[in-house]
């Protein structure tokens, strides 16, 4: 396949940001700039929901500065009919509401693009381009019709900085042919219950903006969206939501937490969910949540507390990960249960806390001084971000050991397109425990004794009552009764059971899903984030005459059905958004060795989702 | 009590006994004649008498000799020899998972005062519940003797090519009662009769209690001068009161003792009596009065021991937390797991 | 090479545990079990002193409880006239002073061995096997000999139980034929100065063992010991003294720490050195020693010492690097010098504090959350803990980034028999540093940009008197000239500039060591402490027919040299004391995707030293 | 002081000017009306007022958007955004590398009094030349309001779902004091008229100078009763005494103010004129006073500013460590390698 013949006829017919755009149906992307603290979430949510009242496949990423208010913001909006919601980063639309970046963005445009931008801003953005179409609008004059002063409202400045962004709602409306029952609709959702009368103001200021194009750019405009019926009981929801539901629904007891971004708001609507749903008639609480002073101390009560019989959980980030390692290692070798969810966002260091990142994969796999292997769950999907939290929660109670969930900020942080979960099926799973009266009918307990050969060994908790019950737990030495060993068998014998335990951990790992293709030469491997920017691209590799096969690895380690994926195919290109090929250098490091050969890497990391087209881009330029 | 006897275990309807090993640990691997020997030795009396039932009580520790000693008694609890500096954190999660045990928690000053310092506030902080024991000899016993932020100002290593300390040391106690402890005291190892009643009031006190025990490490700060060797700590052990702990024992009235003396009701009923001794004017009650006393004995060179200072009031950290009876370790799948319609109604808001 | 034929001959003669002894001379291995705190250190320094003073290739290893006092303690000695100093987990002689593991010890003895104990002990050693010699000797009242009871001493059956200690050292130089002159010229080395009258003590002990054995155990031993001349003008050292010492003629001027087995003597000889060699005619210090409040704060002072220009160093062990962990990634990303000597222990967790791993060289090369990686330069050696502190020191500063040195326990506090050290020849390098002068020429200054396109760029120091010196130093996102930014391509280019770096790096570090055989298939990889037990393997590979070539990687990561000695070979065993084959997962992970089938693995990791036959016997086992 | 004129650098015989902009930073990229860039403003002006050198000057700072500061002032100056609660360390450290680097650190009571709190602490032991700023506004702010350890009992979020505070606050004050910090002061954002001297004062103390000043997030903890919002602090604010900075200027004598009143001199020879407006009877050089006073303010719920303690004796930290003039950073290779006879003599010895 690596033919010169062959090879001529791979190449992607649309991804030059050069060539014009085509006009376009149901298949939009729409760029916001603002300034971060406006208020323009709001109206973002809006269009957004709109298209999905519309039942068009659609998707909306944040991409917002690390800071409170005053920056320049981003948000991207995605529509597209055959189901692709990948971030994509070649705008159509291009909504201009904060001068400070305005020429830069109209420059990065597509020719034949669109931009929608303040008629006070002091420059004349059509000036800058000839190819591209703008629309000069007179946004606070709108505004005020839709909310005329309040005399003796001090704040009415302020909130009609927020009312000017629904106006771009309704102008973007009439541009695209957003049903403007739609944008009432998201508008009412928006500011529900007590806010209705916000509503109606925001309601008027979209309808000023939309007669307003209506009247003042007549004509065909080339990006249209239809209504379809793509979205019926789907749900759009931000991953962290769905996580947290998931350690509602998977019995977490304890959830000690630092607040880092993009994970606070992870623990936040857990606590928010906890306290609606886990309390019961008397108001008592199936569950304890604590801020604790540091990430040290977050996994230190984790741990604890798991110890203890909690199925206890965190929330963080890479920089709470690297202050977790201690922990993590000590946990993995006292074999203490506790559920770590990072939220990943752009490292090193304290790098972009506000941009997305696969960075933290082969740490996760590792953490801890010494030999430390952990499984990490890596959802791709809301739903999977719901099961795989409840998957660790009970996992990591089974194997006696921490177990990481891996979401990047793009997932944690955004909305996305998402069926309705799953109720969780069958009872919660606890692991080997004994309690008083297995200790009676055994008659001894060994801590750390094998008997079972999965390498996993039964606990006691704190609190049994028996004289058989107690033992000793630490980070140091010791043998199958818990007692304190320098002995160098010990410490071997107990290593190597760890290595058979995490074995056993791999085998009740979510397998990975597999489409595979009998004709491929190409195989795939993505995770997480990358999964809805890799259907997309090979959608376009097929296009361009690439067929490929593609395995969506959903942990770590990989499971049997990766390995014998790479078996099946000559070439297989590992994708994944951080600069050190994480993941493929993991794979490498532990494949049957004669398939090392096969794997190839593709990367992207500048902190932006990856978009289909830097997945095909780099891969046909490979494959040529 | 005899090898022989039994302990009757207090608690409450369900009373029964246990053997006396079950108060007894491993023995110890520390060296002979240090302080920290004494003070589990105290540790065990003070179960015994009390009949703390070992099955509800955990020992946690960080790292460091003054942390083995969970290893040294009550074999028949849980215990958790956890990291350097983190025993705090620790104990605190293992207080949430089952808000029922009975904590205790062994440090060492440089576990507590160096590298577990913003641990040991916190906790302190929160008021958790349990028994926290600083084992104090102001240096590393464990990695051969380096300074603790607890040595004494121009103290000098027993390593010959070591430098002075020039640097004034953390009091235990003054940083615990500003972080918010409830339950102070000083004591030292060589005085048990003054350390039992303490020990035993700091394990029924509903609250962070926080006990700052004086403990020679015989091989690397057992010097001439150093404030925490032998014989300095013998010499100037200046105790404030005299401590004495009744059990809540319905039929019985709490003896006044003779002197000017304080009684403080613990919340399980049970009383703290402390006769004055010196600084009579200390009430052991008010923050302010505990860390003057604390402060100008130690610009005074004076080596005070005793209860600083006791806050019944404040409720500890788990009661805030809206929970029942039963642990969070041991509720049932129903409680633990909303009903389908409620992820139904949930996946309905969002 | 893997066919029967050939197979058969590839058998080691001499390593079975069950085969006797042959007699031997100069072959010797000594295993000295003792209580610890009870000063028998200062006897085997002194059976190792007297092997060197005899000319006898020598080494002595102490494997220690992590305790004070009280527990049970061995001392190997090992004499080799072959110069093979490793391990040897087969002592013919055994020196058994402590009832506890007495028997556990006689049982694990190979036939043919020496048994000494005390005559004290309630059980008779004797009995427990035929196919050994035990003697019983009466060390108390031999020490009591020598050192009569001191009326009014109440110290005087500590001191005694020191004494006691000495007497087994004459008895062994009976039994194996040590020279009394250096017996006698060891004590007095180890009681210099004021303890004189203390070593005549020792000597009058030692001559009572001597004296007692020769009249009680008369005859031939099979065990013999006899003058060489192969250790003229080495020196018995410690790897954490030279690496001490390489800090203080490496120009080292801050040096933060927190005690931790087995790095705390490091850091302690660092001070003793520094405060002898490194302070001026007015009594004032080149240099500053911190001890920190915990290793977070340590390596953040080392950071901040960096920054400001100071050549800083910091020493600690596994659960340090641990906590190290967000700062090295900081310091990585915004690019600040700080050298970290790693002397490994055994984890994960807090393992055996006491006990020698190669387990964290997989986590210094990574860590931090996020993409990093960091060069890790690994001696072998005494000369090379100087030469690499040195190097490292240089290196940092020359990168601007943290820079590792990973001895082991087994390195770091074991003594080894070494060549003296050579001076660093030229001048220190300080790397990239712009002064006021050197801003007023160049007219401008921007703190990250790529001028010499080796990655490295000029940076200024605080105190640095000019308008342009100032810049900004974040762990954030940041452009060339350090201001903040979110820009993807800012982000993604100074990512791949820091790739450049670290490539940069790589050119400088030490390359492995070859030694090849034009004949081998076979090679081995080896790296630290490895490598005398290796060289010893190869020996005996040689003699059992397989014919091997070896490569000593002093860093990571892997030099250019030893992907061309992979190349060579048609099957590389990487040896390596951790379980989780490390360095051989980063090797697998890092080559030329076609060389990787090559690679196998040999793993130690039980806290023991490893040995020759730990290398040789699984390597055999794989090549039959 | 316009924005063209240029400030005399007060830095011995060698005197130079600077343009304004030097003491200048980057335009403020936190919200508008932010307590944090009042401080920010002060500090420009405390630092143009006293001449600053902004070559030895850096600015080093943890993270939150109080840590964002040392990027709007003193842009000749280093300047380093370090980690979470761990400026301190970093301090010290360039502090050991550069004794002569005068150290402005910035931070906020997340940063210091939660992840932070043990660097702090033992910053403030060490007693290291620095100027350590909490932007105290009882909140986290850049991670969208959760409460710090600073945070009032009883508080509430202003997310609708969080929960209550339940544990009392660290007095910033009184841990610095109880830790060894020899200058200590709480102020007020609004309050300029007090801050500036009290900066000034903490510029030039040779020790540890923490400011604990009350910063309002007007985003997240500006409500009605907050202790930390602009209303109650302008409010409640009760200055102990009225300060005063005067500069060592040795042909000046220090005017006597009028009232009762104290003068401290600071080592480079400047005075710190503070005139009582309330408790008189506070002690500012007594440690146990200001605890005192510390204490049961907090207990009266006063919000009382000022200077709480000084103490100009002590050494700071570098001092012990018998540097030379220059700066271990600039040391020649010739202080730095020792000769070749030096290792030859190591090595005859090993
Ligand atoms: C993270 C970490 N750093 C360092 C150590 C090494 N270490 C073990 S014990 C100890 C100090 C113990 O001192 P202290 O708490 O006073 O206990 P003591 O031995 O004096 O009773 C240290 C530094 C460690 N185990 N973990
Ligand atoms: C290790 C780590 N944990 C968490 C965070 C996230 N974080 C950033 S700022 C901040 C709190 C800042 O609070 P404060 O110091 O009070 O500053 P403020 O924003 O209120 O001025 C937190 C938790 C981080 N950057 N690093
Ligand atoms: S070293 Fe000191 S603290 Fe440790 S066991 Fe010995 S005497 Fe006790
Ligand atoms: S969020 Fe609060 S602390 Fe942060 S900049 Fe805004 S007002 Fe200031
Ligand atoms: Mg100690
Ligand atoms: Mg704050």
């Amino acid at each position: 396949m690596s033919s010169g013949a062959l090879a001529v006829e791979r190449r992607l017919d649309r991804s030059g940001p050069n060539t014009p755009f085509p006009p376009s149906v149901n298949d939009l992307a729409i760029r916001v700039g603002t300034v971060n603290g406006s208020g323009s979430q709001s109206a973002n949510i809006v269009l957004l929901r709109a298209l999905h009242g519309m039942g068009i496949p659609c998707s909306g990423k944040n991409i917002f500065p690390s800071n409170i208010e005053g920056l320049p913001t981003f948000f991207h909006l995605r529509a597209c009919g055959r189901g692709h919601t990948a971030h994509r980063s070649d705008p159509q639309v291009l909504v201009s509401m904060h001068e400070v970046t305005a020429a830069e963005d109209v420059r990065s445009l597509r020719p034949g693009a669109i931009c929608v931008y303040r008629d006070d801003f002091k420059q004349d953005l059509s000036s800058l381009r000839d190819d591209i179409t703008c629309f000069a609008v007179p946004f606070v004059k709108l505004a005020e019709k839709a909310y005329p002063p309040v005399p003796g409202d001090a704040g009415y400045r302020d909130k009609l900085r927020k009312v000017v962004n629904m106006v771009y709602v309704g102008v973007i409306a009439h541009l695209v042919g957003l049903e403007m029952s739609e944008v009432e609709t998201g508008v009412r959702r928006e500011f529900p219950g007590r806010k209705a009368k916000a509503a109606e103001v925001n309601v008027r200021a979209a309808h000023c903006g939309h007669e307003w194009a209506a009247s003042n750019l007549p004509g065909e405009h080339p990006f249209q969206v239809r209504r379809l019926d793509a979205t019926k009981g789907l749900v759009l929801i931000e991953g962290n939501k769905a996580a947290a539901i998931g350690a509602v629904f998977g019995g977490a007891t304890v959830l000690s937490w630092y607040p880092i971004t993009p994970s606070s708001s992870l623990a936040e609507y857990m606590e928010e969910y906890l306290k609606k749903y886990r309390v019961d008639a008397e108001g008592q609480r199936s569950f304890a949540v604590i801020q604790a002073e540091d990430e040290l101390a977050a996994v230190g009560m984790g741990v604890g507390a798991g110890w203890a019989g909690a199925r206890s959980i965190t929330a963080t980030s890479g920089p709470g990960i690297s202050l977790m390692t201690e922990f993590v290692g000590m946990a993995y070798f006292a074999e203490i249960p506790v559920t770590i969810v990072d939220v990943q966002r752009m490292g090193p260091s304290t790098g972009l806390p506000t941009r997305t990142s696969q960075g933290d994969l082969a740490k996760l796999h590792t953490l801890g001084h010494g030999d430390c292997r952990h499984p990490v769950f890596i959802p791709s999907t809301p739903t999977e971000c719901f099961t795989m939290t409840i998957e660790a929660l009970d996992l990591a109670q089974e194997l006696q050991a921490p177990v990481f969930v891996a979401l990047d900020l793009d997932l944690g942080m955004n909305l996305w397109l998402s069926e309705p979960f799953p109720y969780p099926e069958g009872p919660i799973r606890r692991g080997k425990v004994l309690d008083a009266d297995d200790l009676k009918r055994l008659g001894k307990f060994e801590r750390y004794r094998d008997v079972d050969g999965d390498g996993v060994c039964y606990r006691t908790l704190p609190g049994t009552e028996s004289p058989l019950a107690a033992y000793f737990t630490r980070g140091t030495g010791h043998n199958e009764s818990a007692s304190y060993s320098e002995k160098p068998q010990d410490w071997s014998a107990n290593l190597d059971r760890l290595a058979r335990k995490y074995e056993t951990g791999r085998q009740r790992l979510p397998s990975a899903i597999v489409d595979e293709r009998p004709d491929a030469e190409v195989g795939l491997i993505a995770f997480g984030t990358t999964h809805a920017a890799l259907v997309e691209a090979r959608e376009r590799l097929h296009e361009a005459g690439l067929v490929t096969s593609y395995c969506r690895l959903r942990a770590l380690p990989a499971t049997d059905n990766v390995v014998a994926f790479i078996e099946r195919h000559e070439r297989v290109y590992v994708v994944e958004q951080n600069r050190d090929a994480q993941v493929y250098g993991i794979l490498r490091a532990g494949l049957p060795i004669e398939l090392v050969s096969r794997l190839r890497s593709i990367t992207h990391y500048d902190g932006i989702p990856i978009a289909a087209s830097d997945i095909a881009t780099p891969l046909l330029r490979q494959e040529l | 009590m005899s090898m022989n006897s039994s302990i009757p275990v207090a608690s409450g309807p369900r009373a029964f006994d246990l053997p006396v090993v079950a108060y007894q640990g491993l023995p110890s691997t520390l060296c002979k004649g240090c302080g920290h020997n004494s003070i589990t030795s105290a540790l065990i009396d003070a179960c015994k008498q009390l009949g703390v039932n070992p099955y509800e009580t955990v020992k946690i520790s960080g790292i460091g000799c003054s942390s083995k000693t969970p290893a040294y008694f009550l074999q028949y609890s849980h215990g958790f020899n956890s990291l350097h500096g983190r025993m705090p954190s620790v104990a605190t999660g293992a207080l949430l998972a089952n808000h029922r045990l009975r904590v205790i928690g062994v440090s060492g000053d440089g576990d507590t005062a160096n590298i577990g310092l913003g641990q040991f506030k916190h906790v302190c902080r929160r008021n958790a519940r349990m028994v926290y024991l600083v084992e104090n000899n102001g240096c590393y016993g464990l990695t051969k003797g380096q300074f603790s932020a607890t040595a004494d100002l121009n103290a000098h290593l027993r390593r010959e090519t070591g430098e002075m300390n020039g640097v004034p040391p953390f009091d235990v106690c003054l940083e615990a009662v500003a972080a918010g402890a409830t339950y102070v005291a000083r004591s030292f190892a060589g005085d048990k009769k003054q350390l039992l009643p303490l020990l035993k009031g700091a394990l029924n006190h509903a609250g962070t209690a926080v006990l700052d025990i004086i403990s020679p490490c015989v091989t690397f700060n057992d010097f001439d001068g150093s404030t925490k060797s032998w014989d300095w700590a013998r010499e100037h052990e200046e105790p404030i009161h005299e401590v004495g702990f009744v059990r809540r024992l319905p039929e019985i009235e709490v003896e006044q003792p003779e002197g000017k003396s304080t009684n403080v009701q613990l919340h399980d009923g049970s009383w703290i009596t402390l006769r004055s001794l010196a600084h009579a004017e200390h009430d052991v009650t008010d923050r302010t009065s505990a860390m003057r006393l604390l402060l100008e004995s130690t610009q005074a060179g004076e080596f005070l021991t005793g209860l600083m200072y006791v806050d019944t009031k404040r409720a500890e950290y788990t009661a805030q937390l809206n929970l029942g009876d039963t642990p969070l370790a041991h509720l049932p799948d129903s409680a633990l797991r909303p009903p389908r319609e409620a992820l139904d109604a949930i996946l309905a808001t969002v």
